[in-house]
């Protein structure tokens, strides 16, 4: 049967995704451009059974969040850059806590209040290191508003199994453009839920890995009474100072990222068999990328595009195909040079990285991509 | 059919942005074509200049917004005066004639057309301008069959104005069909 | 008046605080050793005030 | 033996971290002792803290206990209640935690009038990092860092409380054991956002730098200084000076949040 196609906005895409995925709780603060991701769950959860409540700041809804995903409910907050400053606090708390809950990242521009209404992408390494402290990341980046669906769906998948909280970095464009997009129907993509505990409740142990690393986590109220700090903290729970123990569990949590590589980390590589120059762009970028490609491709030119839609973890060992191999690579981003410092230290010169860096608000034109393919170094 | 870019502006509360989606809507979710619809605003949620951008193709779009459009709509002196400056050679301009005063220059199909005074005399309310804008638009252009823009309109429209939205269409359509008898 | 059958102080939770002897009304406390003592059981009129404002859960008083 | 607390603590995390003669450990033994008494099941209390030694609280007692970050735990707190409103929600923090960097979740949560009791327990010093002025501490009073006595003005915690639309506001002193108990019983039997501020010695952090050394002495001075609410309402403001009320300060009802966010949008 042919399934259902909307015409949705990418905010409403997330939304659509979330729903999808089982969220039942989100806490947020009005910010734009994701404002409309509130707006629209506002109205949705409590027809699902649901709670929406705005709080009275970004650090109260990130708290707010990771409160709803403890008491056991899947959990979403949506913020943009400014929110997303103060969301770290707590983000990391729930990064050391493993709390699985999604933040969606609308990206604007500029640092402080930056460009409200403009798009941008320079949230990048605030993703990864805006907090203080090391700990694992993952972090989504869709292009299209059917990916805005389909990998909030896998952001909460994979928030809920390696029991962490999980980034969508979106931007304004893809989360304020609209376009058709094929309604999953129930089945049609995979829905995870964290694992809970079975052990008889004396046993349990809130950070006791089993083979995946990740601990089962219990609901506040279900009969497991634990206590969780945001000091570091034994397998039961409760703190040590124990520095050597710090050590080995911050470890253990940055490794149930790394030892899922394969899992976690998708990549769309397009006519990069026989590329001779490398386009590596995310999110809208990548739009605008692909569209300079088959612009190149229509003038003989091998050129291909490494579009991830896993940014963190850093794509490493798929870009690592392409060093020495191809002549050149060139990074579009709409920020000055923060995943290129990514893609560097993955080629290590071989070749060097070429930006196209922008950071004016409007979206990299493709004309501007041909130019630098064209052109040479 | 290739690609057409289509710019609708105005001013912010005009309803481009839903005529954008509308349009774009009618042409992908009805007709299968491939479409988007995308903005940009400032800050004001109403007043300044505004605008939607619709791409219609057959083909895979991927770069979302209009690079140079073929189509424009100006339903203030302002929105013509600074959407027009990329509007392709032999493009189509559709103009307000209440509010656009003076019609930029340049080598393009100028409708200039009473649309909001037609929304508001005619067909009964100002607020349906963008409806009437959409009539028009695709009786000059043909987006979309006749039919799929009324279904398009209809779907979005709040219950009890689909008649008023009906003839909102009619009422561009033959605005549409005078201006080009011109 | 009540009194008190035991005074239990447990010195390994016993921080010293004094707060225990200082608030009792009768003196039937000391500190010995910087922890608290039983000084004079019988005069405990078992109030219970040292061992509610304990603060360290080390003195159970048990009525007669 | 009046009471039992072993069916409420947990096992060899006594003793606790908190300086001799601290209050904390007074607050701790009411909390108990009011929770027993109210009868609710281990498994459905929650109790949230920030940072500081009053959110070291939660991680003796056996609930389920959620230590948070500095000055946020009436937002987890608020998480937790609106994803699961069947919980019984105690969240607690000390003077710097709950009104200097979490005053605006404090406020928040008073004017939502959110089913959950917070105990705000107040030594007029930040105690952990060892004895800053607090928006507590009283003016004059020395800190490390007032070392010349303390400039800012003070907020009284219970009128702040009423202010921003709690529906319960109590006070008490680490003194009235007893009294504290019944207050924290009647805060949880309040539907509603429901808050007791306890007044407690730092004989550490404010004691040592206020010549007020003696744990027993604090105690002393807040039985000297406290005066029931209906007897301050007949005192003149002369005799009210350097003195304040405690008990129930303030008792109406409202629309709880939940209930009241679960009736207007139609889930029952």
């Amino acid at each position: 049967m042919a399934k259902q196609v909307k015409f949705l906005q990418g905010n409403e895409a997330v939304c659509e995704g979330a729903l999808y995925a089982g969220c039942r709780f989100y806490a947020g603060y009005p910010i734009t451009p994701s404002t409309e991701v509130a707006e629209i769950l506002a109205a949705r959860l409590p027809k699902l059974g649901g709670r929406f409540i705005q709080m009275e700041d970004e650090l109260a809804a990130m708290a707010a969040t990771l409160g709803g995903s403890i008491a056991g409910k899947k959990s979403l907050t949506a913020t943009s850059g400014p929110g997303m400053s103060l969301k770290m606090e707590n983000l990391g708390y729930g990064y050391l806590t493993e709390i699985p809950c999604v933040i969606v990242n609308v990206m604007r521009g500029g640092p402080s209040t930056g460009l409200p209404t403009g798009p941008g992408q320079s949230d990048v390494m605030q993703a990864r290191w805006g907090t203080h402290g090391d700990h694992p990341c993952i972090a989504l980046t869709p292009s299209t508003v059917q990916e805005q669906l389909n990998e909030t769906v896998r952001a909460f998948n994979l928030a809920e199994k390696y029991r962490m909280p999980v980034i969508l970095l979106t931007d304004e464009i893809i989360g304020h453009m609209r376009e058709a997009v094929e309604m999953p129907e129930p089945g049609d993509l995979t829905v995870i839920d964290r694992k809970r505990p079975t052990c008889d409740p004396k046993d349990y142990l809130p950070y006791k890995p089993e083979a995946d690393g990740v601990a089962p986590m219990a609901d506040f109220g279900s009969g497991y009474r634990y206590h969780i700090t945001g000091l570091n903290h034994l397998p039961d729970g409760f703190p040590s100072n124990d520095g050597k123990l710090a050590q080995a569990d911050e470890i253990r949590q940055q490794k149930k990222v790394d030892d899922h590589y394969d899992e976690i980390v998708v990549v769309d590589e397009m006519m990069c068999d026989d590329a001779e120059i490398l386009i590596f762009a995310f999110g809208s970028t990548a739009r605008s990328a692909k569209e300079a490609v088959q612009m190149a491709r229509a003038e003989g030119i091998k050129v291909g595009l490494f579009r991830p839609l896993t940014i963190w973890p850093f794509p490493d060992k798929h870009l690592l195909k392409y060093k020495g191999k191809v002549k050149r690579v060139i990074v579009p981003e709409m920020n000055l040079g923060q995943t290129a410092l990514e893609v560097e230290r993955v080629l290590k010169g071989s070749p060097e990285v070429e930006g196209i860096f922008q950071i004016d608000s409007e979206p990299i034109n493709p004309i501007t991509i041909l130019n630098k393919i064209k052109g040479g170094k | 059919m290739a690609r057409h870019q289509i710019r609708l502006s105005g001013s912010g509360g005009q309803g481009m942005i839903t005529a954008g989606i509308i349009l774009a809507a009618g042409a992908s979710v009805l007709e299968g074509k491939k479409a988007i619809q995308s903005q940009s605003y400032g800050p004001e949620a109403r007043g300044g200049a505004s605008k939607a951008e619709v791409i219609i193709s057959d083909e895979e779009i991927y770069y979302p917004k209009v690079m140079a459009p073929d189509v424009l709509v100006a339903l203030t002196q302002e929105a013509a005066d600074k959407y027009s400056k990329d509007l392709v050679d032999g493009g189509i301009l559709i103009l307000d004639d209440l509010m656009v005063k003076t019609a930029p220059k340049g080598n393009w199909k100028v409708y200039m057309m009473p649309i909001i005074r037609t929304a508001a005399e005619k067909v009964g309310k100002a607020m349906v301008a963008n409806v009437v804008t959409l009539g028009a638009l695709n009786e000059i252009c043909g987006f979309v069959k006749p039919e799929t823009l009324e279904k398009a309109v209809l779907s979005r429209v709040p219950k009890g104005t689909e008649e008023l939205n009906k003839n909102a269409i009619n009422a561009g359509i033959e605005l549409a069909k005078a201006a080009k008898a011109l | 008046m009540a009194k008190a059958e035991k005074i239990e102080i447990y010195v390994n939770l016993c921080k010293g605080c004094e707060i225990c002897v200082e608030l009792c009304p009768v003196d039937a406390l000391e500190m010995k050793d910087f922890k608290a003592a039983v000084k004079d059981l019988d005069k405990c009129i078992a109030c219970m005030q040292c061992e509610l404002r304990c603060p360290d859960f080390a003195i159970e008083v048990y009525k007669k | 033996m009046s009471y039992d607390y072993s069916k409420y603590l947990r096992k060899g995390k006594i003793p606790h971290i908190w300086c001799p003669g601290c209050g904390y450990g007074i607050i701790m033994k009411s909390m108990i002792r009011a929770i027993d008494s109210i009868g609710w099941e281990k498994d459905d209390v929650v109790m949230t803290s920030g940072i500081g030694c009053a959110s070291r609280l939660p991680g003796y007692v056996d609930f389920n206990t959620l230590h948070t970050t500095h000055g946020r735990s009436l937002a987890f707190a608020t998480g937790v209640k609106v994803a699961n409103p069947k919980l019984n929600v105690i969240a607690m923090g000390g003077d710097g935690d709950m009104t200097a960097i979490g005053g605006n979740h404090f406020i928040h949560a008073c004017r939502r009038n959110i089913n959950i009791t917070c105990f705000v327990f107040n030594n007029f010093i930040y105690g952990m990092t060892g004895g800053q002025y607090s928006p507590t501490t009283p003016k004059g009073s020395r800190a490390t860092t007032a070392p010349f006595g303390n400039s800012d003005n003070q907020f009284d915690i219970a009128q702040l409380a009423i202010g921003a639309g709690a529906t319960f506001v109590a006070r008490t002193t680490t003194y009235h054991a007893v009294p504290m108990e019944k207050l924290m019983k009647q805060a949880f039997e309040h539907k509603g956002f429901s808050i007791v501020e306890i007044i407690a010695g730092c004989p550490t952090g404010y004691g040592r730098k206020n010549k007020l050394a003696s744990p027993a002495g604090m105690i002393e001075w807040q039985k000297e200084h406290s005066v029931a609410i209906a007897q301050w309402e007949k005192m003149s403001e002369e005799e009210k000076a350097g003195k304040f009320p405690i008990g129930v300060l303030h008792d109406v009802e409202k629309p709880e949040y939940v209930e009241a966010y679960d009736a207007n949008v139609g889930l029952s």
